[in-house]
């Protein structure tokens, strides 16, 4: 077992490689890119959010490493049908968990399998880079 | 050979918790222990600024500075030692010939100067340019990684300022022939700026063989300290070459109506130099050129052969460059795998390559690519390092196929 | 005060066979054992180039260079650590300003710039500009060697592009009131560059307290290596200004017809850095921080004082700087002699003092001088090196008298 | 003793105090500047050739340190009468001493006093500045 395996679980793998949410919104309220010049790494994300703040639907776009796409893919799963605010909330304990910060795991849900990202610094913007550019389009 | 590994110290470290294998000599060379030593010698006993200190110290790191300056030339075969102009680095060195020499290479001197690179080129020898108003335009590479010398002499023809042209690329491995190069430009009277950044610790350069007007390479590629490099420049171009950077060391006479300069290669040293660097650099220098080069050259040939053909076995893989002429850089990428995603994966196993663009995006774009994964080798590199590679790419492809 | 010489190495060399009496910390400084270990251990286990390297050596290095970069900020109180550039020391600072700065700060832009220095500026801070197609004019400084504040507030009144001062003057020791002439300056709406050159090793910085726009530093005069430095900037200008030097890492997206750039500060840090030299300069800054610094201060204070007095009894001797407010330098002249063989003497003596017009040329025309000699205090000097200057001062006299 | 005083012997104090030939010749035949940066000595030798090659005349101004106008002061003395093949025989002589080459000190007479410079590789040029511009006067 070598120090990457943990970052490359099959779930990641998976994401990489059949990424849920991989299209355009027809007429998205919300939209912003993220670019990470180290890996090339680039993502559009896209979200319909209902005047209630709910997100009904959200997708991305672009292109990068497994890191980027697994992270993008498993976010859109994650949010749609959240509020804004749950969001928000859920951007936070995202990026605790990978800058090493103690967290309530519990709420991530499969989220936690980017844990083994934190011990990579370099490739920790490859797993925020999505959730980035989703606070951006919110306007936060 | 003899086996060098015992002299690099950091080859004991650990990577990832398992042993080092370092296959990123083209980002920076490690270091050997000489040449550790030499920096903490000289800043022990014997630092001090040089040029105007009259006392012991400040005479002794003088005559190092220009001791370091003499290894320089004799490195490259220049038989004059003021022709050496200590720079930061490669990237410098471009820069000060963008800065000072450029503007009187342009024909006609009336319209932005056009500088013909090549699509192989490093950033370092394309973005100076831009900076200092040239066009860059290039000579295309075919697909095996080769310069297209017809399409060379045609663009050549056309009478660009300036030929800036690498001499081992840093992705592809390509040895490009520089000699046959300097001819066909020098027929049309270009100027030629080589970029040596990844010859220097590969392969033997003689500035008189090669017959450029400009030869770059940094300290840190050449198993040197980081933050020193060297130009060699024919004389008559530096003696014709305005100022770079303004201050001590470089004038002669300063008043605020008008100030004097000093001699070259003074004049484009401004400022409290690099002391220690090139000191360090002159011994790393030396220690190259203590080694048996040609047995040397063909361990790194081997090793890269090797490395090239057991990749080559592995599904999906393809090698990025393959001239006839190459160095022991071996670039690649996987089917179904973000070359940073193999790089990590191999980290993991204790193996040290780099992904991304290598600093060469227009290239990566024209071979359609986004970034590739690079294995570059040093004279220390063994079999075992190799072997550790392969495998390495058999289990990142089992995970990615 | 603790008792600094045992860090310092070099302090057991011979100088002629004489103990060694380092007097010319303002040329450049002495190593303590902690930044040489710093490099050292650098490249014998943590050397590999940063930014694009995922593996973990060059993880660590990228982690280094950028702790090194906070130190900075740190070390001069600066909020953001984006605004430091690493540069490879004043001299390269000021050009750097002198190129991407100063052409957007010229008033009007369609005239040649006015950059408004003071006398004794060191040529770092008077070259660059004049490179940069800029007139440089003096405030006076009076025979005491302080600035002429009426003048001063004359000179910015007729709206210069920029001021460029010197916080502590290299050759009279002078601390200049920087947070007063800011305020002045920026009254009339000019941007201030202030070269810390000879403050940073010497008296706490603040940049915040001092108000100014750039402020600039060099390792090698702080206990660091050679080979960098430090450019502070405020944020918008560093914005606002154009690259400097061209090639990898500064760039974003690279291609043969348009290339766009990186963010601050790394847009103006092209090429491979001097890694090494940042990691040193960071433990050196911390080093500094860690002394009981206003001991320190006290402690060099007493000793320029007990050398300004004690050398003042020699015959024909001739203080060079009697400013209020002085830092740790005692520049003087000896009717009959030259400072050249003044410093030879003392050389023979072991004591390494510095003869010569110290970069000042200016300055020592304004004081009627060809050149002077100058001994420049650190914190690990005694009363023993005074002592030492002192005596040789009454031998030199007799030879010449 | 010190390592310096070798290079600061009484005779060299003399010649600085008072240089010998230090004035202008009124119609040189021959005329050169040298200039130091480092000590920011200039120099400027005048010499009067007769036809037979003998110097008639040769003497200095300019400004430097003791090394530099006690050297200038001893050439003009040494040189005055001598021919033009002897004085180019002992610019050599005096170069190799200074330069610690082996040399045969004889002819050199007086001049061996700046031996001791030879230990001093930053002060040799105060030493041959004059020599220098005498040389380039004399147009070698
Ligand atoms: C006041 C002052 N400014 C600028 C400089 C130039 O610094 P550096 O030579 O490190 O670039 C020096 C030192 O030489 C100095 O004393
Ligand atoms: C081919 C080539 N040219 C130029 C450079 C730039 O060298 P440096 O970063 O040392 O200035 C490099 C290395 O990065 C290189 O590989």
């Amino acid at each position: 077992m070598s120090a990457t395996d943990d970052m490359y679980q099959s779930v990641i793998i998976d994401h990489d490689r059949s990424p849920r949410n991989f299209r355009h919104i027809d007429a998205p309220s919300h939209h912003a890119e993220g670019h990470n010049p180290l890996c090339g790494d680039n993502v559009q994300v896209e979200l319909l959010v209902d005047v209630d703040g709910k997100i009904r639907d959200i997708a991305f776009q672009g292109s990068g490493c497994a890191i980027s796409r697994a992270s993008a893919s498993m976010m859109t799963a994650t949010l749609k049908g959240k509020t804004t605010a749950e969001a928000q909330e859920l951007f936070d304990g995202f990026h605790a968990l990978l800058t090493g910060k103690q967290v309530d795991t519990l709420p991530l849900g499969k989220l936690v399998v980017f844990k083994g990202v934190g011990e990579f610094p370099m490739r920790v913007k490859c797993a925020t880079l999505a959730w980035h550019a989703m606070r951006e389009a919110l306007g936060r | 050979m003899k086996d060098l590994r015992a002299e690099f110290p950091i080859l004991a470290t650990l990577s990832r918790g398992k042993p080092l294998v370092y296959l990123d000599s083209a980002a920076t060379a490690q270091k050997p222990q000489v040449v550790i030593d030499a920096i903490s010698d000289f800043y022990s006993h014997g630092n001090a600024n040089i040029h105007r200190g009259v006392y012991q110290l400040s005479e002794r790191a003088t005559l190092a500075w220009d001791a370091a300056r003499e290894q320089v030339a004799r490195f490259i075969g220049a038989p004059d030692v003021n022709e050496v102009v200590f720079v930061r680095g490669t990237t410098e060195a471009m820069n000060l010939v963008a800065h000072s020499f450029l503007p009187r290479a342009a024909r006609p001197a009336s319209r932005a100067p056009v500088v013909l690179v090549t699509e192989m080129e490093h950033h370092a020898n394309i973005v100076p340019w831009q900076l200092a108003g040239a066009t860059t335009i290039a000579i295309p590479v075919t697909d095996a990684g080769e310069l297209d010398l017809d399409a060379a002499e045609r663009m050549l023809a056309e009478g660009p300022s300036l030929l800036a042209v690498v001499h081992v690329s840093n992705t592809l491995g390509t040895i490009n022939p520089i000699a046959q190069l300097c001819r066909m430009a020098h027929a049309h009277g270009v100027p030629v700026v080589v970029d040596g950044a990844q010859a220097a610790p590969h392969i033997p350069v003689n500035i008189a063989e090669l017959g450029c007007d400009f030869y770059a390479f940094s300290s840190h590629k050449t198993f040197g300290p980081t933050g020193i490099g060297a130009l060699w420049a024919k004389r008559e171009h530096l003696e014709a070459m305005t100022p770079y950077q303004g201050g001590g060391d470089m004038i002669d006479l300063v008043t605020f109506e008008r100030t004097t300069f000093a001699e070259v290669p003074r004049r484009f040293e401004a400022g409290t130099p690099h002391i220690a660097g090139a000191v360090g650099f002159g011994v790393a220098l030396k220690w190259i050129m203590a080694l048996d080069r040609p047995a040397v050259e063909a361990h790194e040939m081997q090793l890269m052969r090797t490395a090239s053909e057991q990749l080559s076995a592995v599904p999906g893989l393809r090698l990025v460059g393959t001239a006839a002429q190459k160095a022991a850089v071996v670039a690649f990428t996987l089917d179904g795998a973000h070359p940073h995603d193999v790089a990590s994966m191999l980290d993991g196993e204790g193996v040290c390559v780099r992904a991304g663009h290598h600093c060469t995006q227009p290239l990566h774009k024209r071979l359609g690519l986004s970034a590739s994964v690079r294995a570059s080798f040093a004279p220390f590199n063994n079999h075992g390092d190799v072997e550790a590679l392969v495998k390495g790419m058999h289990k990142v492809r089992k995970v990615f196929a």
